[in-house]
Protein backbone atom coordinates (compact mmCIF):
# COMPACT_ATOMS: atom_id res chain seq x y z
CA UNK A 1 0.00 0.00 0.00
CA UNK A 2 1.46 3.36 -0.64
CA UNK A 3 -0.27 6.50 0.27
CA UNK A 4 0.38 10.54 -1.17
CA UNK A 5 -0.90 12.98 0.70
CA UNK A 6 -2.04 16.49 -0.93
CA UNK A 7 -3.86 19.42 -0.04
CA UNK A 8 -7.26 20.83 -1.62
CA UNK A 9 -9.47 24.08 -0.13
CA UNK A 10 -7.66 23.35 3.38
CA UNK A 11 -8.73 19.02 3.23
CA UNK A 12 -5.87 16.84 3.36
CA UNK A 13 -6.80 14.10 0.32
CA UNK A 14 -4.71 11.06 0.76
CA UNK A 15 -4.04 8.23 -2.36
CA UNK A 16 -4.23 5.31 -1.74
CA UNK A 17 -2.61 2.82 -4.27
CA UNK A 18 -2.88 -0.88 -3.91
CA UNK A 19 -4.15 -3.20 -1.10
CA UNK A 20 -5.66 -2.16 2.31
CA UNK A 21 -5.23 -5.55 4.27
CA UNK A 22 -3.19 -4.78 7.40
CA UNK A 23 0.02 -5.67 8.49
CA UNK A 24 2.25 -3.05 8.55
CA UNK A 25 -0.14 -1.01 6.73
CA UNK A 26 -2.15 -0.16 10.02
CA UNK A 27 1.17 1.49 11.31
CA UNK A 28 1.86 3.54 8.16
CA UNK A 29 -1.57 4.86 8.37
CA UNK A 30 -1.84 5.65 12.46
CA UNK A 31 1.24 7.81 11.72
CA UNK A 32 -0.17 9.59 8.81
CA UNK A 33 -2.89 10.23 10.97
CA UNK A 34 -1.34 11.82 13.89
CA UNK A 35 1.00 13.89 11.28
CA UNK A 36 -2.05 15.29 10.25
CA UNK A 37 -3.51 15.83 13.44
CA UNK A 38 0.02 17.25 14.32
CA UNK A 39 -0.27 20.05 11.93
CA UNK A 40 -3.62 21.13 12.99
CA UNK A 41 -5.59 19.78 10.15
CA UNK A 42 -8.33 17.49 10.90
CA UNK A 43 -10.47 17.15 7.37
CA UNK A 44 -9.67 14.08 5.65
CA UNK A 45 -10.39 12.39 2.39
CA UNK A 46 -9.32 9.25 1.75
CA UNK A 47 -9.15 8.63 -1.90
CA UNK A 48 -9.71 4.87 -2.78
CA UNK A 49 -9.26 5.07 -6.26
CA UNK A 50 -6.38 3.14 -6.31
CA UNK A 51 -7.47 0.48 -4.29
CA UNK A 52 -8.02 -2.74 -5.83
CA UNK A 53 -9.74 -4.32 -2.78
CA UNK A 54 -9.43 -4.35 1.03
CA UNK A 55 -10.46 -6.55 3.99
CA UNK A 56 -12.08 -6.44 6.91
CA UNK A 57 -8.52 -5.38 8.47
CA UNK A 58 -8.02 -2.48 6.30
CA UNK A 59 -11.74 -1.33 6.98
CA UNK A 60 -10.10 -1.35 10.71
CA UNK A 61 -7.69 1.02 9.33
CA UNK A 62 -10.34 3.75 8.16
CA UNK A 63 -12.22 3.46 11.12
CA UNK A 64 -8.83 3.88 13.61
CA UNK A 65 -8.77 7.39 10.60
CA UNK A 66 -12.22 7.98 11.38
CA UNK A 67 -12.04 7.85 15.06
CA UNK A 68 -8.85 9.74 15.23
CA UNK A 69 -9.89 12.66 12.99
CA UNK A 70 -13.33 12.54 15.39
CA UNK A 71 -11.57 12.79 18.36
CA UNK A 72 -9.76 15.72 17.07
CA UNK A 73 -12.91 17.43 15.80
CA UNK A 74 -12.68 16.74 12.05
CA UNK A 75 -13.72 13.62 10.03
CA UNK A 76 -12.97 11.42 7.47
CA UNK A 77 -14.59 10.74 4.08
CA UNK A 78 -14.30 8.28 1.18
CA UNK A 79 -13.66 8.91 -2.39
CA UNK A 80 -13.90 6.49 -5.27
CA UNK A 81 -15.25 3.76 -3.17
CA UNK A 82 -15.13 0.70 -5.71
CA UNK A 83 -18.36 -1.76 -5.50
CA UNK A 84 -16.58 -4.27 -3.91
CA UNK A 85 -15.37 -2.20 -0.97
CA UNK A 86 -19.45 -0.72 -0.98
CA UNK A 87 -20.27 -3.85 -0.22
CA UNK A 88 -18.37 -4.39 2.56
CA UNK A 89 -19.42 -0.73 4.10
CA UNK A 90 -23.07 -2.07 3.26
CA UNK A 91 -23.02 -5.81 5.02
CA UNK A 92 -21.18 -4.15 8.14
CA UNK A 93 -23.56 -1.29 7.89
CA UNK A 94 -20.22 1.01 8.39
CA UNK A 95 -22.09 3.20 5.38
CA UNK A 96 -24.33 4.82 7.74
CA UNK A 97 -20.71 5.91 9.03
CA UNK A 98 -18.42 6.81 6.22
CA UNK A 99 -19.68 9.63 3.78
CA UNK A 100 -18.72 8.48 0.66
CA UNK A 101 -18.05 10.39 -2.70
CA UNK A 102 -17.53 10.00 -6.02
CA UNK A 103 -16.38 13.39 -7.04
CA UNK A 104 -13.17 14.92 -5.43
CA UNK A 105 -14.72 18.74 -5.52
CA UNK A 106 -17.99 17.53 -3.86
CA UNK A 107 -15.99 15.44 -1.31
CA UNK A 108 -13.80 18.62 -0.97
CA UNK A 109 -16.72 21.20 -0.65
CA UNK A 110 -18.78 18.57 1.73
CA UNK A 111 -16.18 19.96 4.55
CA UNK A 112 -17.03 23.50 3.44
CA UNK A 113 -21.01 23.48 3.51
CA UNK A 114 -20.42 22.90 7.21
CA UNK B 1 -9.53 -33.89 -6.52
CA UNK B 2 -10.96 -33.69 -9.93
CA UNK B 3 -12.91 -30.80 -10.75
CA UNK B 4 -11.61 -28.72 -8.04
CA UNK B 5 -8.92 -25.76 -8.71
CA UNK B 6 -6.18 -26.01 -5.66
CA UNK B 7 -4.02 -23.02 -4.58
CA UNK B 8 -1.66 -23.69 -1.58
CA UNK B 9 0.72 -20.95 -0.46
CA UNK B 10 2.81 -20.02 2.78
CA UNK B 11 1.30 -17.61 5.52
CA UNK B 12 2.22 -14.32 3.99
CA UNK B 13 0.04 -11.74 3.45
CA UNK B 14 1.53 -11.40 0.29
CA UNK B 15 -0.54 -14.08 -1.22
CA UNK B 16 -3.59 -12.92 -0.92
CA UNK B 17 -3.83 -11.12 -4.13
CA UNK B 18 -2.61 -14.39 -5.67
CA UNK B 19 -6.06 -15.55 -3.45
CA UNK B 20 -8.05 -12.85 -5.30
CA UNK B 21 -6.70 -13.06 -8.93
CA UNK B 22 -7.70 -17.56 -8.40
CA UNK B 23 -10.96 -17.04 -6.83
CA UNK B 24 -11.86 -14.18 -9.59
CA UNK B 25 -10.68 -16.49 -12.38
CA UNK B 26 -12.92 -19.59 -11.31
CA UNK B 27 -15.42 -17.22 -10.59
CA UNK B 28 -15.11 -15.84 -14.37
CA UNK B 29 -16.14 -19.28 -15.18
CA UNK B 30 -19.89 -19.16 -13.33
CA UNK B 31 -21.16 -16.51 -15.45
CA UNK B 32 -23.00 -15.31 -12.05
CA UNK B 33 -24.02 -11.65 -11.22
CA UNK B 34 -21.28 -9.07 -10.40
CA UNK B 35 -22.76 -8.55 -7.00
CA UNK B 36 -22.19 -12.29 -5.95
CA UNK B 37 -19.02 -12.85 -7.56
CA UNK B 38 -17.50 -9.63 -5.13
CA UNK B 39 -19.55 -11.51 -2.11
CA UNK B 40 -17.56 -14.85 -2.73
CA UNK B 41 -14.13 -12.89 -3.40
CA UNK B 42 -14.58 -10.73 -0.18
CA UNK B 43 -15.50 -13.72 1.60
CA UNK B 44 -12.63 -15.70 0.45
CA UNK B 45 -9.89 -12.77 1.45
CA UNK B 46 -11.37 -12.78 5.28
CA UNK B 47 -11.29 -16.91 5.56
CA UNK B 48 -7.55 -17.00 4.07
CA UNK B 49 -6.67 -13.17 6.39
CA UNK B 50 -7.51 -15.45 9.24
CA UNK B 51 -6.11 -18.22 8.55
CA UNK B 52 -2.90 -16.61 7.37
CA UNK B 53 -3.28 -14.29 10.71
CA UNK B 54 -5.34 -17.05 13.50
CA UNK B 55 -4.10 -20.02 12.24
CA UNK B 56 -1.01 -20.23 10.86
CA UNK B 57 0.23 -17.02 12.96
CA UNK B 58 1.94 -15.82 9.84
CA UNK B 59 4.73 -18.13 9.75
CA UNK B 60 5.70 -19.28 6.63
CA UNK B 61 6.44 -22.46 7.57
CA UNK B 62 2.85 -23.26 7.19
CA UNK B 63 1.20 -23.31 4.00
CA UNK B 64 -2.50 -22.41 3.72
CA UNK B 65 -4.71 -24.78 1.28
CA UNK B 66 -7.69 -23.12 -0.39
CA UNK B 67 -10.16 -25.49 -2.57
CA UNK B 68 -12.89 -24.08 -5.07
CA UNK B 69 -15.29 -26.58 -6.59
CA UNK B 70 -18.66 -26.24 -8.12
CA UNK B 71 -20.95 -28.49 -6.57
CA UNK B 72 -24.85 -28.70 -8.37
CA UNK B 73 -26.02 -25.17 -7.76
CA UNK B 74 -23.83 -24.15 -5.30
CA UNK B 75 -20.11 -22.81 -5.64
CA UNK B 76 -17.60 -24.18 -2.40
CA UNK B 77 -14.77 -22.84 -0.89
CA UNK B 78 -13.08 -24.79 1.77
CA UNK B 79 -9.93 -23.17 3.48
CA UNK B 80 -7.52 -24.75 5.76
CA UNK B 81 -4.76 -23.99 7.84
CA UNK B 82 -2.30 -25.80 9.99
CA UNK B 83 -3.38 -24.41 13.57
CA UNK B 84 -5.97 -25.24 17.14
CA UNK B 85 -8.81 -23.57 15.90
CA UNK B 86 -10.68 -21.48 18.06
CA UNK B 87 -14.43 -21.99 19.87
CA UNK B 88 -16.34 -20.86 16.42
CA UNK B 89 -19.48 -22.09 18.18
CA UNK B 90 -19.18 -19.70 20.88
CA UNK B 91 -17.76 -16.86 18.26
CA UNK B 92 -20.69 -17.42 16.69
CA UNK B 93 -23.44 -16.68 19.35
CA UNK B 94 -21.99 -13.43 19.95
CA UNK B 95 -20.47 -11.90 16.72
CA UNK B 96 -19.26 -8.40 17.60
CA UNK B 97 -21.80 -5.36 16.48
CA UNK B 98 -19.89 -4.69 12.72
CA UNK B 99 -20.95 -0.71 13.62
CA UNK B 100 -19.21 -0.16 16.98
CA UNK B 101 -16.31 2.27 15.86
CA UNK B 102 -14.85 1.30 19.01
CA UNK B 103 -13.82 -2.42 17.66
CA UNK B 104 -11.17 -1.97 15.00
CA UNK B 105 -11.31 -5.68 14.12
CA UNK B 106 -13.79 -8.57 14.67
CA UNK B 107 -15.43 -8.33 11.04
CA UNK B 108 -14.54 -10.98 9.36
CA UNK B 109 -17.03 -13.78 10.27
CA UNK B 110 -19.49 -11.28 10.36
CA UNK B 111 -19.00 -10.25 6.84
CA UNK B 112 -18.45 -13.89 5.61
CA UNK B 113 -21.80 -15.39 7.28
CA UNK B 114 -23.62 -12.70 5.61
CA UNK B 115 -22.37 -12.69 2.37
CA UNK B 116 -22.32 -16.63 2.16
CA UNK B 117 -25.31 -18.88 2.36
CA UNK B 118 -23.37 -21.31 4.66
CA UNK B 119 -20.52 -21.20 6.64
CA UNK B 120 -19.00 -23.97 8.44
CA UNK B 121 -15.77 -24.73 10.74
CA UNK B 122 -14.35 -28.00 11.11
CA UNK B 123 -11.18 -29.13 13.13
CA UNK B 124 -9.53 -31.63 10.33
CA UNK B 125 -7.62 -34.09 13.33
CA UNK B 126 -3.65 -33.98 12.77
CA UNK B 127 -4.28 -31.21 10.01
CA UNK B 128 -5.73 -27.68 11.77
CA UNK B 129 -9.16 -25.55 10.48
CA UNK B 130 -10.85 -25.69 7.93
CA UNK B 131 -13.59 -23.01 7.09
CA UNK B 132 -16.54 -24.05 4.45
CA UNK B 133 -17.73 -21.74 2.41
CA UNK B 134 -21.08 -21.73 0.03
CA UNK B 135 -22.94 -19.72 -2.02
CA UNK B 136 -25.68 -20.44 -4.00
CA UNK B 137 -25.76 -19.97 -7.90
CA UNK B 138 -28.37 -18.26 -9.48
CA UNK B 139 -27.76 -17.66 -13.41
CA UNK B 140 -26.90 -13.70 -13.87
CA UNK B 141 -30.26 -12.45 -14.88
CA UNK B 142 -30.77 -10.55 -18.49
CA UNK B 143 -29.44 -7.16 -18.85
CA UNK B 144 -27.08 -7.20 -16.01
CA UNK B 145 -23.76 -5.51 -17.24
CA UNK B 146 -20.85 -7.93 -17.02
CA UNK B 147 -17.74 -6.51 -15.59
CA UNK B 148 -14.54 -7.53 -17.04
CA UNK C 1 4.99 -29.09 1.37
CA UNK C 2 6.07 -25.77 2.91
CA UNK C 3 7.15 -22.67 1.56
CA UNK C 4 5.78 -23.78 -2.12
CA UNK C 5 3.33 -22.75 -4.19
CA UNK C 6 1.35 -25.32 -5.51
CA UNK C 7 -1.97 -24.78 -8.02
CA UNK C 8 -3.87 -27.47 -9.40
CA UNK C 9 -6.65 -27.16 -11.98
CA UNK C 10 -9.05 -29.71 -14.85
CA UNK C 11 -7.14 -29.69 -17.79
CA UNK C 12 -8.64 -27.32 -19.89
CA UNK C 13 -6.76 -24.46 -21.44
CA UNK C 14 -8.67 -21.69 -20.04
CA UNK C 15 -7.24 -22.03 -17.02
CA UNK C 16 -2.97 -21.24 -18.67
CA UNK C 17 -4.60 -17.66 -17.68
CA UNK C 18 -4.68 -18.83 -14.16
CA UNK C 19 -1.68 -20.12 -13.93
CA UNK C 20 0.57 -17.74 -15.77
CA UNK C 21 -1.78 -14.96 -13.41
CA UNK C 22 -0.08 -16.71 -10.18
CA UNK C 23 3.69 -17.96 -12.08
CA UNK C 24 4.00 -13.88 -12.36
CA UNK C 25 2.79 -13.49 -8.66
CA UNK C 26 5.83 -15.59 -7.46
CA UNK C 27 8.02 -14.13 -9.46
CA UNK C 28 7.49 -11.10 -8.78
CA UNK C 29 8.42 -11.29 -5.19
CA UNK C 30 11.77 -12.89 -6.51
CA UNK C 31 13.33 -9.45 -7.90
CA UNK C 32 14.92 -10.87 -10.87
CA UNK C 33 15.10 -9.56 -14.07
CA UNK C 34 12.40 -8.80 -16.37
CA UNK C 35 13.62 -10.97 -19.17
CA UNK C 36 14.31 -13.94 -16.86
CA UNK C 37 10.92 -13.75 -15.74
CA UNK C 38 9.80 -13.54 -19.23
CA UNK C 39 11.38 -16.91 -19.63
CA UNK C 40 10.13 -18.67 -16.33
CA UNK C 41 6.67 -17.76 -17.37
CA UNK C 42 6.32 -18.92 -20.95
CA UNK C 43 8.26 -22.05 -20.31
CA UNK C 44 5.94 -22.84 -17.61
CA UNK C 45 2.75 -22.03 -20.01
CA UNK C 46 4.64 -24.93 -22.38
CA UNK C 47 4.77 -27.32 -19.70
CA UNK C 48 1.01 -26.70 -18.36
CA UNK C 49 -0.66 -26.61 -22.13
CA UNK C 50 1.22 -30.12 -22.85
CA UNK C 51 0.10 -31.21 -19.55
CA UNK C 52 -3.62 -30.45 -20.62
CA UNK C 53 -3.19 -31.43 -23.92
CA UNK C 54 -0.84 -34.52 -24.32
CA UNK C 55 -0.99 -35.46 -20.90
CA UNK C 56 -4.17 -35.31 -20.13
CA UNK C 57 -5.99 -35.17 -23.05
CA UNK C 58 -8.27 -32.28 -22.17
CA UNK C 59 -10.00 -34.37 -19.65
CA UNK C 60 -11.52 -31.99 -17.55
CA UNK C 61 -11.68 -35.19 -14.83
CA UNK C 62 -7.98 -34.92 -14.56
CA UNK C 63 -6.22 -32.37 -12.63
CA UNK C 64 -2.99 -30.74 -13.90
CA UNK C 65 -0.87 -29.95 -10.80
CA UNK C 66 1.54 -27.05 -10.77
CA UNK C 67 4.06 -26.53 -8.05
CA UNK C 68 6.46 -23.53 -7.94
CA UNK C 69 9.37 -23.50 -5.30
CA UNK C 70 12.52 -21.70 -4.74
CA UNK C 71 15.66 -23.81 -3.46
CA UNK C 72 18.75 -21.53 -3.25
CA UNK C 73 19.47 -19.57 -6.00
CA UNK C 74 17.35 -21.61 -8.66
CA UNK C 75 13.53 -21.38 -9.00
CA UNK C 76 12.07 -24.55 -9.45
CA UNK C 77 8.89 -25.60 -11.04
CA UNK C 78 7.07 -28.82 -11.46
CA UNK C 79 4.11 -29.42 -13.60
CA UNK C 80 2.43 -33.08 -13.03
CA UNK C 81 -0.49 -34.62 -15.31
CA UNK C 82 -2.12 -38.13 -15.24
CA UNK C 83 -1.21 -39.35 -18.48
CA UNK C 84 1.45 -41.86 -19.56
CA UNK C 85 4.48 -39.69 -20.63
CA UNK C 86 6.22 -40.11 -23.76
CA UNK C 87 10.00 -41.10 -24.70
CA UNK C 88 11.39 -37.76 -23.89
CA UNK C 89 14.52 -38.99 -24.04
CA UNK C 90 14.08 -39.64 -28.15
CA UNK C 91 12.64 -36.84 -28.17
CA UNK C 92 15.63 -34.35 -26.55
CA UNK C 93 17.81 -36.14 -29.01
CA UNK C 94 15.70 -35.18 -31.75
CA UNK C 95 14.08 -32.15 -31.52
CA UNK C 96 13.03 -30.49 -34.39
CA UNK C 97 14.49 -27.29 -36.29
CA UNK C 98 12.03 -24.44 -34.90
CA UNK C 99 12.47 -22.51 -37.83
CA UNK C 100 10.95 -24.99 -40.07
CA UNK C 101 7.59 -23.39 -41.13
CA UNK C 102 6.57 -26.61 -42.50
CA UNK C 103 5.80 -27.42 -38.82
CA UNK C 104 3.06 -25.84 -37.17
CA UNK C 105 3.71 -27.57 -34.06
CA UNK C 106 6.70 -29.29 -31.93
CA UNK C 107 8.38 -25.71 -30.47
CA UNK C 108 7.41 -26.36 -26.84
CA UNK C 109 10.13 -28.69 -25.43
CA UNK C 110 12.59 -26.42 -27.64
CA UNK C 111 11.65 -23.45 -26.09
CA UNK C 112 11.68 -25.17 -22.75
CA UNK C 113 15.02 -26.38 -22.66
CA UNK C 114 16.58 -22.95 -24.28
CA UNK C 115 15.00 -20.55 -21.74
CA UNK C 116 15.63 -22.39 -18.77
CA UNK C 117 18.53 -23.69 -17.23
CA UNK C 118 17.41 -27.75 -17.02
CA UNK C 119 14.66 -29.55 -18.18
CA UNK C 120 13.86 -32.56 -16.37
CA UNK C 121 11.38 -35.63 -17.13
CA UNK C 122 10.20 -38.16 -14.83
CA UNK C 123 7.02 -40.80 -14.58
CA UNK C 124 5.30 -41.04 -10.92
CA UNK C 125 4.32 -44.25 -10.59
CA UNK C 126 0.86 -44.56 -10.21
CA UNK C 127 0.28 -40.96 -11.22
CA UNK C 128 1.26 -39.77 -14.71
CA UNK C 129 4.42 -37.47 -16.03
CA UNK C 130 5.93 -34.78 -13.91
CA UNK C 131 7.96 -32.50 -15.62
CA UNK C 132 10.99 -30.27 -13.86
CA UNK C 133 12.18 -26.94 -14.80
CA UNK C 134 14.81 -24.81 -13.49
CA UNK C 135 16.12 -21.23 -13.50
CA UNK C 136 19.08 -19.83 -11.97
CA UNK C 137 18.30 -16.68 -10.24
CA UNK C 138 20.75 -13.41 -10.50
CA UNK C 139 19.69 -11.08 -8.73
CA UNK C 140 18.11 -7.77 -10.35
CA UNK C 141 21.02 -5.80 -12.03
CA UNK C 142 21.38 -1.68 -11.04
CA UNK C 143 19.08 0.48 -13.49
CA UNK C 144 17.18 -2.82 -14.86
CA UNK C 145 13.64 -1.20 -15.28
CA UNK C 146 11.34 -3.03 -12.77
CA UNK C 147 7.59 -3.85 -15.30
CA UNK C 148 4.26 -4.43 -12.54
CA UNK D 1 -9.00 -15.00 -28.50
CA UNK D 2 -10.95 -12.53 -30.54
CA UNK D 3 -10.32 -11.25 -34.17
CA UNK D 4 -11.45 -8.29 -35.68
CA UNK D 5 -10.33 -7.42 -39.01
CA UNK D 6 -10.31 -3.56 -40.78
CA UNK D 7 -8.43 -2.35 -44.25
CA UNK D 8 -6.12 0.30 -44.17
CA UNK D 9 -4.13 1.14 -47.94
CA UNK D 10 -5.10 -2.22 -49.25
CA UNK D 11 -3.38 -4.26 -46.46
CA UNK D 12 -5.79 -6.21 -43.95
CA UNK D 13 -5.27 -5.32 -40.38
CA UNK D 14 -6.08 -8.23 -38.01
CA UNK D 15 -6.88 -6.78 -34.30
CA UNK D 16 -6.31 -10.04 -31.71
CA UNK D 17 -7.43 -9.50 -28.68
CA UNK D 18 -6.79 -11.67 -25.62
CA UNK D 19 -4.13 -15.07 -25.30
CA UNK D 20 -3.40 -16.48 -28.54
CA UNK D 21 -3.24 -20.29 -27.65
CA UNK D 22 -4.50 -22.99 -30.01
CA UNK D 23 -7.65 -24.76 -29.44
CA UNK D 24 -10.93 -22.91 -31.07
CA UNK D 25 -8.83 -20.33 -32.07
CA UNK D 26 -6.93 -22.30 -34.76
CA UNK D 27 -9.98 -23.06 -36.39
CA UNK D 28 -11.03 -19.48 -35.99
CA UNK D 29 -7.70 -18.36 -37.55
CA UNK D 30 -7.58 -20.43 -40.73
CA UNK D 31 -11.30 -19.32 -41.47
CA UNK D 32 -10.46 -15.81 -41.42
CA UNK D 33 -7.06 -16.10 -43.43
CA UNK D 34 -8.73 -18.51 -46.46
CA UNK D 35 -11.40 -15.35 -46.19
CA UNK D 36 -8.93 -12.80 -46.89
CA UNK D 37 -7.30 -14.72 -49.28
CA UNK D 38 -10.84 -15.74 -51.40
CA UNK D 39 -11.71 -12.23 -51.41
CA UNK D 40 -8.51 -11.85 -53.14
CA UNK D 41 -6.19 -10.03 -50.51
CA UNK D 42 -2.76 -10.93 -49.40
CA UNK D 43 -1.35 -8.57 -47.52
CA UNK D 44 -2.03 -9.03 -44.07
CA UNK D 45 -0.35 -7.22 -40.74
CA UNK D 46 -1.79 -9.13 -37.37
CA UNK D 47 -1.87 -6.83 -34.05
CA UNK D 48 -0.81 -8.01 -31.09
CA UNK D 49 -1.49 -4.94 -29.07
CA UNK D 50 -4.14 -6.74 -27.03
CA UNK D 51 -2.70 -9.74 -26.81
CA UNK D 52 -1.65 -10.93 -23.35
CA UNK D 53 0.55 -13.94 -24.25
CA UNK D 54 1.43 -16.59 -26.71
CA UNK D 55 2.08 -20.26 -26.91
CA UNK D 56 3.71 -22.18 -29.08
CA UNK D 57 0.47 -23.59 -30.28
CA UNK D 58 -0.43 -20.01 -30.32
CA UNK D 59 2.96 -19.41 -32.51
CA UNK D 60 1.44 -22.61 -34.55
CA UNK D 61 -1.34 -20.21 -35.57
CA UNK D 62 0.85 -17.12 -36.71
CA UNK D 63 3.13 -19.55 -38.93
CA UNK D 64 -0.11 -21.37 -40.68
CA UNK D 65 -1.53 -18.09 -41.33
CA UNK D 66 2.00 -17.07 -43.15
CA UNK D 67 2.25 -20.05 -44.80
CA UNK D 68 -1.03 -19.29 -46.13
CA UNK D 69 -0.38 -15.86 -47.18
CA UNK D 70 2.82 -16.72 -48.78
CA UNK D 71 1.75 -19.87 -50.64
CA UNK D 72 -1.69 -16.77 -51.70
CA UNK D 73 1.70 -14.39 -53.06
CA UNK D 74 0.97 -12.55 -50.14
CA UNK D 75 2.88 -11.81 -46.68
CA UNK D 76 1.69 -12.25 -42.99
CA UNK D 77 3.50 -9.21 -40.80
CA UNK D 78 3.43 -8.95 -37.47
CA UNK D 79 2.84 -5.45 -35.40
CA UNK D 80 3.50 -4.97 -31.23
CA UNK D 81 4.88 -7.61 -30.44
CA UNK D 82 5.23 -7.73 -26.84
CA UNK D 83 8.84 -8.56 -25.05
CA UNK D 84 7.31 -11.83 -23.84
CA UNK D 85 6.37 -12.60 -27.51
CA UNK D 86 9.74 -11.63 -29.04
CA UNK D 87 11.38 -13.80 -26.64
CA UNK D 88 9.75 -16.68 -28.49
CA UNK D 89 9.97 -15.03 -31.55
CA UNK D 90 13.87 -14.84 -30.55
CA UNK D 91 14.42 -18.10 -28.94
CA UNK D 92 12.94 -20.35 -32.17
CA UNK D 93 14.72 -17.64 -34.48
CA UNK D 94 11.23 -17.32 -36.39
CA UNK D 95 12.16 -13.19 -36.17
CA UNK D 96 13.92 -14.31 -39.28
CA UNK D 97 10.67 -15.43 -40.85
CA UNK D 98 8.20 -12.74 -39.26
CA UNK D 99 8.79 -9.07 -40.07
CA UNK D 100 8.02 -6.90 -37.05
CA UNK D 101 6.85 -3.21 -36.35
CA UNK D 102 5.75 -0.88 -33.41
CA UNK D 103 4.11 1.43 -35.94
CA UNK D 104 0.87 0.79 -37.50
CA UNK D 105 1.51 2.98 -40.55
CA UNK D 106 4.72 1.79 -41.10
CA UNK D 107 3.22 -1.97 -41.02
CA UNK D 108 1.14 -0.83 -43.77
CA UNK D 109 3.87 0.86 -45.84
CA UNK D 110 5.93 -2.04 -46.08
CA UNK D 111 3.76 -3.92 -47.65
CA UNK D 112 3.40 -0.85 -50.18
CA UNK D 113 7.62 -0.44 -50.89
CA UNK D 114 8.05 -3.54 -52.64
N1 LIG E 1 -8.63 -19.75 11.21
C1 LIG E 1 -8.72 -19.36 12.50
N2 LIG E 1 -7.96 -19.97 13.45
C2 LIG E 1 -8.03 -19.58 14.73
N3 LIG E 1 -8.84 -18.59 15.17
C3 LIG E 1 -9.61 -17.95 14.29
C4 LIG E 1 -9.60 -18.30 12.91
N4 LIG E 1 -10.50 -17.50 12.28
C5 LIG E 1 -11.02 -16.70 13.21
N5 LIG E 1 -10.50 -16.95 14.43
C6 LIG E 1 -10.84 -16.27 15.71
O1 LIG E 1 -12.07 -15.59 15.54
C7 LIG E 1 -11.91 -14.21 15.83
C8 LIG E 1 -12.83 -13.36 14.96
O2 LIG E 1 -12.43 -13.41 13.61
P1 LIG E 1 -12.91 -12.28 12.62
O3 LIG E 1 -14.38 -12.07 12.80
O4 LIG E 1 -12.46 -12.65 11.26
O5 LIG E 1 -12.21 -10.93 13.10
P2 LIG E 1 -10.66 -10.56 13.29
O6 LIG E 1 -9.87 -11.51 12.45
O7 LIG E 1 -10.58 -9.16 12.83
O8 LIG E 1 -10.39 -10.70 14.75
C9 LIG E 1 -10.44 -13.92 15.64
O9 LIG E 1 -10.00 -12.81 16.39
C10 LIG E 1 -9.81 -15.23 16.09
O10 LIG E 1 -9.70 -15.27 17.49
N1 LIG F 1 3.16 -34.12 -20.74
C1 LIG F 1 3.28 -34.88 -21.84
N2 LIG F 1 2.70 -36.08 -21.91
C2 LIG F 1 2.80 -36.85 -23.00
N3 LIG F 1 3.49 -36.47 -24.12
C3 LIG F 1 4.08 -35.27 -24.13
C4 LIG F 1 4.02 -34.42 -23.00
N4 LIG F 1 4.72 -33.29 -23.29
C5 LIG F 1 5.18 -33.44 -24.54
N5 LIG F 1 4.81 -34.64 -25.06
C6 LIG F 1 5.15 -35.17 -26.40
O1 LIG F 1 6.23 -34.45 -26.93
C7 LIG F 1 5.88 -33.85 -28.18
C8 LIG F 1 6.57 -32.52 -28.37
O2 LIG F 1 6.07 -31.56 -27.47
P1 LIG F 1 6.30 -30.03 -27.77
O3 LIG F 1 7.71 -29.81 -28.14
O4 LIG F 1 5.80 -29.27 -26.61
O5 LIG F 1 5.43 -29.69 -29.08
P2 LIG F 1 3.87 -29.87 -29.35
O6 LIG F 1 3.15 -29.92 -28.04
O7 LIG F 1 3.53 -28.68 -30.17
O8 LIG F 1 3.72 -31.13 -30.13
C9 LIG F 1 4.37 -33.76 -28.17
O9 LIG F 1 3.82 -33.76 -29.48
C10 LIG F 1 3.99 -35.01 -27.38
O10 LIG F 1 3.99 -36.14 -28.21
Amino acid sequence: MRIESREKNGVVILDLQGKLMGGPDAETFKNTFHQILEQGRKRVVVNLHGVDWINSTGMGILISGYTTMRRGGGDLRLLHVSDRIQSILYVTKLNLIFKCFDNEDEAVASFLDG
Amino acid sequence: MAGTVVLEFPSDYKFLNTVDLVCNEVIQNLCIKHEIANEIAISVIEAVTNAIEHGNHECCDQNVRVLFQCKDDRFCVEVEDCGKGFDYQCFLQNIPDPTNVGHLRGRGIFIMKNMMDSLDFEMVPGHGMKVKLEKKLKPKADGDVQKD
